[in-house]
């Protein structure tokens, strides 16, 4: 399944696959993609027979994206100092991110979790919505949007779903405070 | 016995009235003691010695609340509906024998009557719910009335099956055909008998919109329908009639199958206050029966319960019809010619 | 049916189903646009009990977390706990006791025979039925009453520590819950003769609300509600974790998808709870309950990590985002009523509302969980 | 036709044995406990709001004021302040306040004192008119009980 999927995935020019170790990470397949590859990957994980378990975002603002190195077994898993050096490579000012994230699983007994994550500039978090393709996303995209203030072109309604009606706050950005 | 007309009618209607109020209030009593020791709870048990005197206590809550007329509503439907439905029930009690002489009026239709009466309720229920302008009172009121009119078919050729088999209209009359022991009562005119006393209960349960078949107030789908925006004694004239329909159901069933007044054996008195006794009886017997059911069954919905009526209840209350009308035309040529 | 609900000069009205309203469980609103008693359209409006967990999760230490998660489904909230050790357990590389193991299995499968019981009381309570209400209540409290003797309380448990439990459990309660195993096992024929069997209960479920799988996989339902259209899936079997591989159990799978076969997956997962409690308790082995080398202050690796457990529900997901530090830096809980709740919008068109209620009493709703 | 009859006797017959259940269930004994009249005993280990824990001789607080309660309380509800008494070593608590409303009852608290100082009270009946009511002097309380 993996090597399939691997290959699969070389097609949409993906920023990063990286085979992660499930029994630390709980996920066997990590994939970073652009934007622009979103709706792709969830069209190829979907005709594989995947579910979109959850759609949701992290700030990484003024902090390196914590991610998987290629090659885990490199890492040191246990040692937090080394897993913060190996952010991105030079150090300069972190440039600001907002990272969402897809978790997707399968149903059909072959136990295979993947999460697609894409990672768009903070200032302009934009990305194109999959909940055409998966109406399942649809909520999980308007929580995405509550919460982060990312916004999913295409999608037929961002108003709030567990914020207030009349929220204009993002709370889980972490230059909100309460 | 001795009292001229006037005084008789008015000391009767005194005493319906009385016997109305009281049951609907001991009623709601025994009915939350049923629920609780059905449910492993013992029901209300702090107002009185065995809560006994809740109901007054409920009473009292319910006239001292105001009575709500809320925005929008029809005032004139909204405040007569519960009347609407409170009145004919009372006044079907007027033909209903409690004992062999205990009959406000003893008149000739006196079922007739008292179908003529419950068909008003409805009306009741349905000018509630349009007058109340909420949209869960009108869904209840559109469903009791289709309910209402789908199950007067079955019941009603159950009583002309009734009516064929006694040739009279008249209650007391039929009482008295049914004396002498528990074997002449009508339960046990012939082996379609006890079909025929389901169908007429089920109708029953049905037209008096008690579970399973309480789709017109379906609390957990209305709220509380037709009565949803009721506050105060609104509320309770309606409780109060729709126990009043309660106990004449039962009763009519009691009177048509199980014998009124008439004492199961023959050796039991069934004279005076001991008709009175059997009558009550029988009759509180069939509203515990009523009870137990509604707190035993989930509700039905409105397709299933025109399902019911019009798949089975229908068709096999034709047959018995058609059958008990062949064993009385039929039965009596066969047996005169040999 | 569904032409009914469709003539084209339909005359529609907007029926708000909640916030407070008998059938829905909680304070969930639904915005139903019907065409007389069919539904033209459904809309779940959430969010009454927004709380957002996730953001109290970033602003306090891992373990002072741990109260949070018994508070997003407080019928299963055993569950929540264990998912939520899990992963950080995960994350940390931490070992954790057999007893310990064991211990969760039997007291996270007693919460789900807790929470299952009121479910079943609270759908028939949908659909007019009073009284098995009472008699789930009656069982239900006697696991209640079990539970709190070792947690030390009835709903929001936070029993599970990282490395294992706080507190080793009694003779009495491991001689409880055989009582009680034997208990449930006599009153669950009453509760089939009373309610499964019966002919009304039947007519209004059989074919009443059909998700198909495919439907399920596109909104992402999972648990019961996924196990009612045909698929064996739960991550008890799936993604074996704890000591599950070890416990002999079966997944209760109906291919019909109505709400009858969700009705029957939960009624057998009961049946199946008993099983597996009584095997673990058979296999409980002796030792300690807290592993020895649990750091003081936890600071797992940075890194996210993924976790799930198999809740009363479905799925409970939860993505830990750790950079290096003793405070997460995001928590993610995927609820599993959140995604079984988004596909009513399109399940309950052309339904008549007593059918979508049963529908939704059958998707086995707890909305601080929806909300969290 | 043969169906349609099945379902009519097996469904009548469905309903007589569900009546027959709850008749069953209706002449057994209740089994709810008559509550202002009844009460029950929490179990040992009941999570109640915490209390201070007095020294068995002396009935003072058996607290030394570390501060690990305070520290380990997810919501902050917990605020103790203590004094070194002139001449003394050892700090001696002045105030243990308690603030319930926004206590979750975790018991994190309890775990994290390593001087048996601080138990969960097992009080189920709290109720009362104003939220103030629930701000409590643990120290005070500990007094009043022993005093």
């Amino acid at each position: 399944m993996l090597s399939e999927l691997k290959s699969e995935f070389a097609s949409l020019a993906p920023l990063a696959v990286i085979e992660t170790d499930y029994k630390v990470k709980g996920y066997h397949l990590d994939v970073e993609v652009g934007p622009d590859r979103v709706v792709d990957a969830a069209e190829l994980l979907d005709r594989l027979g995947f579910f979109l378990e959850a759609i949701t975002g992290v700030d990484w603002l003024g902090k390196n994206p914590v991610g998987n190195q290629p090659d885990p077994v490199s890492v040191n898993e246990q040692d937090p100092e080394a897993a913060e050096a190996e952010g991105e490579a030079g150090s300069d000012a972190p440039a600001d991110k907002m990272e969402v994230v897809y978790d997707y699983n399968r149903t059909d007994g072959v136990l295979c979790r993947v999460v697609v994550r894409c990672r768009l500039d903070r200032a302009k978090p934009e990305l194109p919505t999959v909940s055409r393709l998966i109406p399942g996303a649809d909520w999980h995209e308007r929580e995405t949007h509550d919460f982060f203030g990312i916004i999913f072109t295409g999608h037929h309604d961002l108003s709030p779903l567990l914020l207030p009606e009349d929220a204009d706050f993002h709370p889980l950005r972490k230059d909100f405070k309460a | 016995m001795t009292l001229t007309e006037p005084w008789r009618v008015l000391a009767f209607l005194v005493g319906i009235i009385a016997f109305v109020a009281l049951n609907a209030a001991y009623l709601v009593w025994l009915e939350r003691k049923v629920a609780g020791h059905i449910q492993g709870r013992i029901g209300p048990k702090e107002v009185g010695p065995f809560g006994l005197l809740q109901p007054l206590a409920d009473g009292i809550k319910l006239m001292s609340k105001q009575l709500l007329v809320p925005k929008g509503v029809d005032p004139l439907l909204f405040k007569v509906a519960p009347l609407l439905v409170l009145v004919p029930a009372v006044m079907s009690f007027v033909t209903i024998p409690f004992g062999e002489n205990l009959v406000a009026r003893n008149i000739d239709i006196g079922l007739l009557m008292i179908f003529a009466f419950a068909s008003v309720n409805v009306m009741g229920l349905l000018l509630g719910g349009w007058g109340s302008n909420n949209k869960y009172a009108v869904i209840s009121a559109a469903r009791a009335v289709s309910q209402n009119v789908a199950y007067e078919i079955p019941m009603l050729i159950t009583v002309v099956t009734m009516i064929m088999l006694t040739s009279t209209m008249n209650l007391n009359e039929m009482v008295i055909q049914q004396g002498g022991g528990i074997l002449n009562w009508h339960f046990f005119a012939n082996p379609l008998m006890p079909f025929a006393f389901l169908i007429f209960f089920v109708c029953a349960l049905a037209e008096t919109n008690r579970a399973p078949f309480d789709l017109g107030e379906a609390e957990s789908e209305l709220i509380a329908g037709f009565h949803t925006e009721y506050s105060g004694m609104g509320f309770g004239v309606f409780f109060m009639g729709e126990y009043a329909n309660i106990i004449i159901g039962c009763s009519l069933a009691v009177i048509l199958f199980l014998g009124g007044w008439q004492s199961p054996f023959e050796f039991l008195s069934d004279q005076g206050l001991w008709g009175v006794f059997w009558f009550l009886a029988k009759v509180y017997f069939l509203i515990f029966c009523v009870m137990w059911i509604r707190w035993t069954y989930p509700r039905t919905t409105l397709w299933g319960l025109l399902n019911l009526s019009w798949k089975i209840l229908i068709p096999i209350s034709l047959l018995i019809l058609l059958l008990t009308g062949a064993m009385i035309k039929v039965w009596p040529l066969i047996t005169g010619a040999s | 049916m569904n032409d009914l609900a469709r003539s084209p000069n339909q005359e529609t009205f907007v029926l708000n189903l909640g916030p407070q309203h008998p059938a829905t469980h909680g304070v969930l609103r639904v915005k139903l646009t019907m065409d007389g008693e069919y539904i033209v359209d459904a809309e779940p409006v959430l969010g009454y009990v927004h709380r957002m967990h996730e953001k109290m999760g970033e602003n306090r230490t891992w373990v002072q977390f741990m109260p949070n998660t018994a508070r997003l489904d407080y019928l299963g909230a055993l569950s929540y706990n264990h998912g939520y050790v899990k992963v950080v357990e995960q994350a940390m590389g931490l070992e954790v006791p057999e007893r310990a193991e064991y211990l969760r299995v039997i007291t996270v499968e007693l919460n789900r025979i807790a929470s299952h019981l009121l479910w079943f009381g609270a759908f028939v309570l949908d659909l007019g039925g009073f009284t098995p209400l009472l008699y789930a209540f009656d069982d239900r409290e006697h696991i209640l009453d079990l539970l709190e003797s070792v947690t030390g309380s009835r709903l929001t448990f936070c029993y599970y520590r990282f490395g294992g439990l706080c507190n080793d459990v009694d003779d009495d309660f491991l001689t409880g819950t055989r009582a009680f195993i034997k208990r449930l096992r006599k009153r669950l024929p009453d509760y089939h003769n009373l309610v499964t069997k019966n002919i009304i209960l039947i007519n209004r479920l059989k074919d009443v609300g059909v998700l198909s799988a495919e439907m399920c996989r596109k909104y992402g339902a999972t648990g019961p509600v996924l196990r009612g259209s045909g698929v064996d899936y739960d991550v008890r079997k799936n993604e074996p974790y704890s000591v599950y591989p070890e416990l002999d159990f079966e997944v209760p799978v109906y291919s019909e998808g109505d709400s009858m076969a969700r009705y029957m997956v939960r009624m057998d997962e009961i049946d199946q709870c008993l099983r597996i409690v009584e095997q673990a308790l058979d296999k409980l082995p002796e030792g300690p309950v807290m592993a020895e080398k649990v750091p003081k202050i936890l600071k797992p690796a940075a890194g996210d990590y993924y976790g799930a457990v198999e809740a009363a529900r479905g799925t409970f997901g939860i993505r830990i985002v750790s950079d290096g530090t003793n405070i997460p830096y995001r928590m993610k809980l995927r609820s599993p009523t959140f995604s079984n709740l988004s596909l009513y919008g399109e399940a309950s068109r052309g339904l008549l509302l007593p059918d979508a209620l049963a529908l939704m009493g059958s998707l086995d709703l707890v909305i601080p969980e929806i909300d969290r | 036709m043969s169906g349609y009859f099945k379902e009519l006797f097996g469904g009548t017959k469905s309903l007589f044995v569900g009546l027959g259940i709850t008749f069953k269930y209706m002449i057994k004994p209740v089994v709810t406990v008559q509550y202002p009249h009844e009460t029950l005993v929490m179990p040992p280990r009941f999570r109640g709001h915490i209390e201070l824990v007095g020294d068995e001789e002396t009935g003072a607080p058996k607290c030394v004021v570390c501060g690990m309660c305070q520290k380990a309380c997810p919501t902050n509800c917990i605020t103790l302040t203590g004094e070194k008494p002139e001449g003394g070593k050892k700090k001696v608590l002045t105030g243990y306040i308690l603030n319930f409303t926004t206590c979750s009852l975790c018991g994190l608290c309890v775990e994290s004192c390593k001087f048996d100082a601080i138990t969960f009270s097992r009080d189920y009946n709290l109720a009362g008119p104003r939220k103030d009511a629930y701000i409590f002097d643990l120290k005070k309380r500990l007094e009043e009980k022993s005093g």
